[in-house]
């Protein structure tokens, strides 16, 4: 029982630090890297990050219905990123139309 | 015969003494199915008021009664509360309510106490939607019909612009969107974990499928609508630009995120019917189902194509045409899985017994009813013609005939499928036959004259029409007196029977699946006496006689 | 189907199909209708010949059988759909790229649209002279009987877009950004598409028959969506370049300039009623009757938008029951005896209120210079947001201030 | 999965049916009483749909940067990213907390378990101040929902794109701090069941889920971050003075 205590919250422990590094990664590096891939550089990090909380902190490992369903939903937000982007990146007007061209 | 569920519940809070209190708090799963029903009903019939005016104000062209004003909020009034408060938790918040745990053998849903919670959330919803009907003036003793005048769709920028109860309708919206998402929730919980022993997925009657694969419509794409709803309350009240065009804000994404959630939202409605469907004519053909899998899995395969198919109805907003191809590409794709759930329900018919009682009535009519709704589905699913047939009468008439004639037929299906299971008793065939056979001449003649018109340019929401339109709405307006008359003689023969309806067994129909073995008619405060084990199929007949027998504990004994 | 015209008819041309790509459409229209009946027959047929055929008299219940499969049967009534399926996702792609696809510019005209509450406005690109036509307009409304009979058809006036036969013409269509969205649907044409504030959207037509024929909106716009219809006259060629090449209004003559006309025109009308003192959606025109709150909401807010050399009204001028005796005065048409308080009001609106040599605004009747300003502003206020006419000429404006002050 | 034998942790008064089948064997009956898998599902099942939220609102801003990348690269740098950063921490802390407070209750030491949920609440507390702190800044340079600078047509109009990055900065990081104020609330009734020995190491259902909402308030925080924050970071936005 006891043991069992120790090596969870040592687990615990873990995981923080390895956010609190990927924390200072996120911080640091628009500092340092080429700053074009910024924001995927972020996003990617921030899932990183995201991934680490959701099997360890909130015990998704080893859930097979729960992680089904969480995979599900994100499988359909990433469906409905991907067809919206689509869509304001083939808009035929973009130049002239007045809210979607890129300058005032 | 023991007490029935009338007689006693369990309360969420404490043991009230008075009837009235014990129905406000009851927890019981069929009670609170009952006042899903009740509620829905009355408002339901104040969208049908709405729909009428609407029809009598386009008997002729010109103004007849009202103001176009008027009118506008008159089917913005129709299309709320017959989209939030009627048909989206229409069939799952009663049928599924009522019937879904016993068909699974449960003694409640998962969460009965939220399920308590969550008809008082749409109680509130409702009472949030009826404030937004009226400003009172109070100093010059007013009282002002301000209702929003934006169409059930709330496009930006005119719902923002508009000075009527804008905002307080979303809010309403919002509400029922989280008590529809908490029922999605519960459902889901209940049918994974209190199945009966032994009743594998594969095991559960095609209906426990329909609001399974709806659950997950009514939890995974409800949000989408609610935060959306939340974004444009925050534009009015805050000004933060999102679908704002003078701030650079685009009204077309306002549609992608409504319909984002508003197209899977039709498949929410649909799916819980067709479940119905799939209970109904196994019962009346006296064999077992064809297809069981297939129907089972095309129900999952409707509801998760229908996720991606949102932009059908922006085929003219100004998207970009890339993605109309895409979208109309999808779309096909969910007519495959509802015709093979077509052909196996006909072939179930085959070689079967088949009895014509009124629920089977219904479910024949409504396979008419919705091929129709659902082909010039697929007709307005072709981008070419639906840029012409976009926001015309043909569209309206499409998904009346999808959602009357479809949902709402087979809604009326299973009031009578399992109206003696909930009340003990039976109503009048003939008189239910008479009263079928109007609301489907009625229907028929209500909506089919607005295909032609929406085909010969009638635009949709006009409040005033060209001449050359008139003969159509005025056969519709035959229609919707034969339909409205139907209706009241239907309902009358139905309630007429909760009263002096004939007792009748626990299984009048002969049907097999678990709701119809219970102990007594109406069923017990906690459903089966004991829990039975599922190793057996839903629908086994043998020579037109149901298979699975129990005794009083419910040990199988055939 | 074809129906016969109602010759009341106040608009025509629904029926008819006159643009090349129409026929596409009604093709792709007809053949989704004959593969409906097929596959609708393939359903309701076997269900009612089942529904006779073993009809519970007529079936034993030794004869019941349980068929649950049919591999071969399965797979028919799975491909053979998805293959019709193809076929109409085949005919409704293949029409769209022809409604969609743009015709060279270089090789067609381009009519710049604006839909805006209740209004349709073309403008074309400069003719030889560099004159550049601006048309277009709102209905008028029928007007009916008490009985509910027309009694005056609702007109276009003479604005329209005019395109010549046989020619490529492209739309390219916007709302202003204040406003909402339209829909630019010709029926006869098979064609539609959203007009998006603050967006470009386009579409295009080679008209094939001369003549007229309607346009609606069928995008959802508010009070008086359902009465904001257009025409597209389609002229000969040599007519049409006649016309353009002039500096002619409309190739059947000139607007009438007429302050009532102009007010007709612009679409005024839909929310002011300029001959009674009914308050549709903005104030009444008849007269210049301010309401009591709007004159408080003036008195203590000020009021900056109306362009008078002063500039800006100040706020706070008067307080209290002062400030409330004025407004009775003033929405009272400022008749009666004039309140003491008014001196506060009578140094820049003259003594008896009815304006200043353009110094500021006659607080009982329309000068050009407050009718301008509105114009071009727009005005919110009490009542509501009246939006914008900035492309209302000065011309025009004089001619309406004429007539909304020559009447009284 | 049905018929999972009952969890050590179930409710104590509830005895679960048997059903029995045809060869007589027993079968345990699943009930909704003291379901501890049941009451995890369906809490996992709520956060999916505020994951459908937070997606949506994350569509919508994407939408726009899309749009308008330069304008949300120079407003993203005028946000504080030290303040930003350091609530980040704080978050990251709570969560530990959080976590640790659920592992003490699970093993028997409530006493532990409640101060690691105090400790939590005070992150949280700590939050919401540094977020006073930013929101008043911001809103002393002139930039707030129904401030000039981010309404559309006057001379301290912003562009556009910068417009609609504050906006959605304002609706996304505001809805995010109501679901950090929903959590505090949630906290103070998890200690009252704690203190009325209704939530129990044996029957903790309640303390797994409120640890599991946090950690989904804390997941959306993860993109909301760097989102808003740090993409205009570096020399990306053209010299434009980071932070104030
Ligand atoms: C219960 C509700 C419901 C259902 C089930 C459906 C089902 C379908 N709908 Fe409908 N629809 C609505 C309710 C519904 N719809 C509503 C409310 C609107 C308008 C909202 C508004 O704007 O206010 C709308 C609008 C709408 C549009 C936009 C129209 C426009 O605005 O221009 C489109 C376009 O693609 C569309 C398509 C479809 C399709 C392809 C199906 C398919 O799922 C149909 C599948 C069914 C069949 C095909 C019939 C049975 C099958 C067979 C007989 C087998 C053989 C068939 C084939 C091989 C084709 N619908
Ligand atoms: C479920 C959905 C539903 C139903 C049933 C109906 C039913 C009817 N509707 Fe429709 N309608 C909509 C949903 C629905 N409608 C929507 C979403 C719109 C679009 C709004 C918009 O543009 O924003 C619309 C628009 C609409 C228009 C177009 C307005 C316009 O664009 O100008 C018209 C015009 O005639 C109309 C008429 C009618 C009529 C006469 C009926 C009649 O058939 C009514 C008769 C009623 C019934 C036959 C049902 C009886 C059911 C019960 C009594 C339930 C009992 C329940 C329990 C006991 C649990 N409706
Ligand atoms: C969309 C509706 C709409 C249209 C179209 C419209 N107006 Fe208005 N108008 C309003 C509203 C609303 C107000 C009241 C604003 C207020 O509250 O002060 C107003 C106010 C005015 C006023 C100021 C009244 C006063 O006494 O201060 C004038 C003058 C006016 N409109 C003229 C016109 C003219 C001329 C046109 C056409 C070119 C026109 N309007 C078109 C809605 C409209
Ligand atoms: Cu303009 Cu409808
Ligand atoms: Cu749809």
């Amino acid at each position: 029982m006891v043991t069992s205590y120790l090596i969870e919250k040592v687990g615990y422990y873990k995981v923080l630090i390895g956010l609190l590094l990927l924390t200072v990664v996120t911080f640091s590096l628009p500092e340092v890297v080429v700053s074009k891939y910024t924001f995927s550089a972020q996003m990617f990090i921030a899932t990183v990050k995201a991934w680490l909380i959701l099997m360890y902190y909130m015990h998704l490992k080893g859930e097979k219905t729960i992680g089904w369903s969480v995979l599900f939903s994100l499988l359909i937000v990433a469906f409905f990123f991907s067809i919206v982007m689509i869509d304001v990146n083939n808009f035929q007007y973009t130049d002239v139309s007045h809210i979607t061209s890129p300058t005032k | 015969m023991g007490k029935s569920y009338f007689d006693e519940t369990h309360c969420a809070i404490g043991h009230p003494k008075s009837t009235f209190m014990q129905w406000m708090l009851t927890v019981d799963h069929k009670r609170i199915g009952i006042m899903y029903a009740v509620v829905m009903f009355t408002f339901f019939f104040v969208a049908v008021a709405a729909a009428l005016t609407m029809r009598f104000e386009l008997f002729s062209p010109g103004q007849q009664y009202i103001e176009a004003q008027t009118f506008n909020q008159a089917f913005t009034l129709h299309g709320v509360i017959m989209i939030f408060m009627f048909i989206i938790p229409g069939i799952p918040a009663v049928f599924g309510n009522i019937v879904m745990p016993l068909m699974i053998g449960a003694k409640d849903v998962s969460f009965p106490r939220l399920n308590w919670f969550t008809f008082w959330l749409y109680i509130f919803g409702c009472i949030v939607a009826l404030t937004s009907l009226f400003n009172f003036n109070i100093s010059e003793g007013e009282v002002l019909f301000k209702f929003a005048d934006t169409g059930w769709t709330f496009y930006a920028p005119y719902s923002l612009n508009t000075d009527t109860n804008v905002i307080t309708t979303l809010v309403a919206g919002f509400i029922l969107g989280m008590a529809s998402i908490l029922t999605g929730l519960n459902f889901l919980v209940t049918i994974h974990r209190l199945r009966a022993p032994g009743m594998e997925f594969f095991k559960m009657p095609l209906f426990v499928w329909g609001i399974y694969a709806t659950a997950w419509i009514q939890l995974l794409a409800t949000p989408v609508v609610g935060i959306t709803l939340v974004l444009a309350i925050l534009e009015k009240y805050f000004g933060i630009g999102i679908f704002d065009p003078s701030k650079g804000g685009d009204p077309v994404l306002f549609q992608h995120l409504f319909w984002i959630y508003s197209h899977p939202a039709v498949y929410l409605m649909i799916l819980p019917a067709f479940g119905i469907m799939s209970e109904i004519i196994p019962a009346f053909s006296r064999r077992e189902i064809f297809g069981y899998r297939t129907i089972a899995l095309s129900s999952a395969s409707i509801a998760g194509i229908g996720y991606l198919v949102w932009g059908h109805h922006l085929y003219t907003s100004g998207m970009s045409d890339t993605a109309k191809v895409i979208f109309s590409f999808l779309t096909f794709f969910v007519a495959i899985p509802t015709g093979i759930k077509f052909y196996d329900w006909i072939a179930t018919m085959y070689k079967g017994k088949i009895i014509l009682a009124t629920p089977m009535l219904w479910a024949l009519g409504t396979i008419i009813t919705f091929a129709v709704g659902g082909l010039t589905g697929v007709t307005i699913a072709m981008v070419g013609a639906d840029i012409h047939l976009q926001d015309t009468y043909y569209t309206i008439a499409h998904f009346h005939y999808a959602m009357l004639g479809g949902v709402v037929f087979l809604l009326f299906a299973g009031m009578h499928y399992w109206f003696p299971l909930v009340f003990g008793k039976m109503y009048n065939e003939t008189h239910a036959k008479i009263a079928f056979a109007l609301n489907f001449i009625g229907f028929n003649v209500l909506w089919f004259p607005m295909f032609i018109a929406g085909y010969m340019g009638m635009p949709r929401r006009y409040f005033d029409y060209l001449p050359e339109f008139q003969i159509y709405h005025q056969i519709s307006f035959i229609g919707a007196l034969i339909f409205v008359t139907g209706l009241i003689y239907m309902f009358t023969v139905l309630i007429r029977a909760t009263k002096n309806g004939k007792p009748c067994g626990p299984n009048p129909w002969n049907a097999t699946t678990l709701e119809w073995h219970l102990p007594s008619s109406p069923p017990p405060l906690e459903n089966h006496t004991k829990v039975p084990y599922v190793d057996f199929r839903p629908y086994e007949y043998h020579h037109g006689q149901p298979v699975v027998k129990f005794d009083e504990n419910m040990r199988r004994i055939d | 189907m074809s129906v016969e015209m109602n010759t009341n008819n106040v608009l025509e041309g629904f029926t008819s199909s006159a643009a090349t790509f129409a026929a596409d459409i009604d093709q792709v229209l007809w053949v989704n209708l004959v593969l409906s009946i097929i596959l609708f027959l393939s359903v309701v047929g076997p269900m009612l010949y089942f529904a006779v055929k073993y009809r519970a008299s007529n079936v034993k219940d030794e004869d019941i059988e349980n068929i649950t499969h049919h591999t071969g049967l399965e797979i028919t009534w799975t491909v053979v759909p998805t293959l019709m399926l193809a076929v109409f996702f085949w005919y409704g792609y293949s029409s769209m790229k022809t409604l969609r696809t743009m015709p060279d510019a270089s090789n067609a005209i381009t009519v710049k649209i604006e839909g805006s509450k209740w209004k349709w406005r073309y403008e074309y690109p400069a003719n030889s002279n560099g004159y550049v036509h601006k048309l277009g307009g709102a209905f008028t409304k029928p007007v009916q009987d008490e009985n509910g009979k027309v009694i005056v058809k609702g007109t276009m006036d003479k604005s329209a877009l005019y395109v010549p036969v046989g020619t490529n013409v492209i739309l390219e269509m916007t709302a202003p950004l204040g406003d909402v969205l339209h829909s630019f649907y010709i029926p006869a044409f098979r064609m539609k598409e959203d007009v998006v504030p603050g967006r470009i959207t386009k579409q295009w037509f080679k008209a094939d028959k001369v003549g007229e024929f309607d346009v609606e909106c069928a995008e959802y716009c508010g009070t008086d969506h359902s009465y904001m219809y257009s025409r597209v006259v389609v002229l000969p060629k040599a007519e049409y370049e006649a016309w353009f090449n002039s500096n002619a209004d409309t190739p059947k003559g000139n607007y009438a300039k007429g302050g009532d006309a102009v007010l007709q025109r612009h679409g005024c009308k839909t929310c002011h009623s300029v001959t009674t003192d009914k308050e549709l959606i903005g104030p009444s025109l008849k007269a210049r009757i301010l309401t009591k709150e709007q004159v408080l909401d003036v008195i203590k807010n000020g009021q900056a938008k109306l362009g008078y050399d002063m500039g800006a009204m100040p706020a706070g001028l008067a307080t209290g029951a002062d400030a409330q005796e004025i407004a009775a005065y003033v929405a009272g048409g400022l008749k009666g005896k004039q309140p003491a308080s008014f001196a506060a009001c009578s140094s820049c609106h003259g003594e008896d209120g009815k304006g200043n040599f353009g110094v500021a605004p006659s607080l009982v009747s329309y000068d050009a210079t407050l009718l301008r300003n509105v114009l071009k502003h727009g005005k919110k206020g009490m009542i509501g947001t009246m939006p914008p006419f900035p492309y209302v000429s000065d011309e025009e404006v004089s001619a309406i201030a004429e007539y909304l002050n020559g009447t009284k | 999965m049905a018929h999972d034998s009952h969890d050590a942790h179930d409710s104590h008064v509830y005895v679960p049916e048997i059903a029995v089948d045809r060869e007589g064997k027993e079968h345990v009956v699943q009930g909704w009483q003291g379901d501890y898998e049941g009451g995890k599902l369906g809490f996992w099942l709520f956060m999916l749909t505020e994951v459908m939220m937070f997606g949506a609102m994350f569509l919508a801003l994407t939408y726009y940067y899309t749009l308008h990348q330069q304008d949300f690269l120079i407003a993203s740098a005028s946000l504080n990213r030290w303040l930003g950063g350091f609530n980040t921490v704080v978050l990251l802390f709570s969560a530990l907390t959080m976590g640790l407070g659920l592992l003490k209750m699970r093993h028997g030491d409530v006493k532990g378990a409640k101060l690691m949920i105090w400790t939590t609440i005070l992150l949280a507390l700590v939050f919401l101040g540094v977020k006073a702190v930013e929101w008043t800044a911001e809103y002393h340079h002139g930039i707030f929902l129904g401030l000039d600078a981010l309404q559309s047509g006057n001379e301290h109009s912003k562009p556009f794109g910068q417009i609609l990055f504050f906006g959605m900065y304002f609706t996304m990081t505001g809805l995010h701090g109501f679901h950090i104020i929903i959590g505090i609330g949630l906290m103070l009734w998890l200690l009252k069941r704690i203190n009325a020995q209704k939530v129990t190491p044996d029957h903790n259902i309640l303390h797994f889920n409120i640890a599991l909402y946090w950690d989904l308030v804390h997941l959306i925080w993860v993109f909301v971050f760097p989102y808003f924050y740090m993409i205009g970071a570096g020399d990306i936005a053209g010299g434009v003075v980071h932070g104030h």
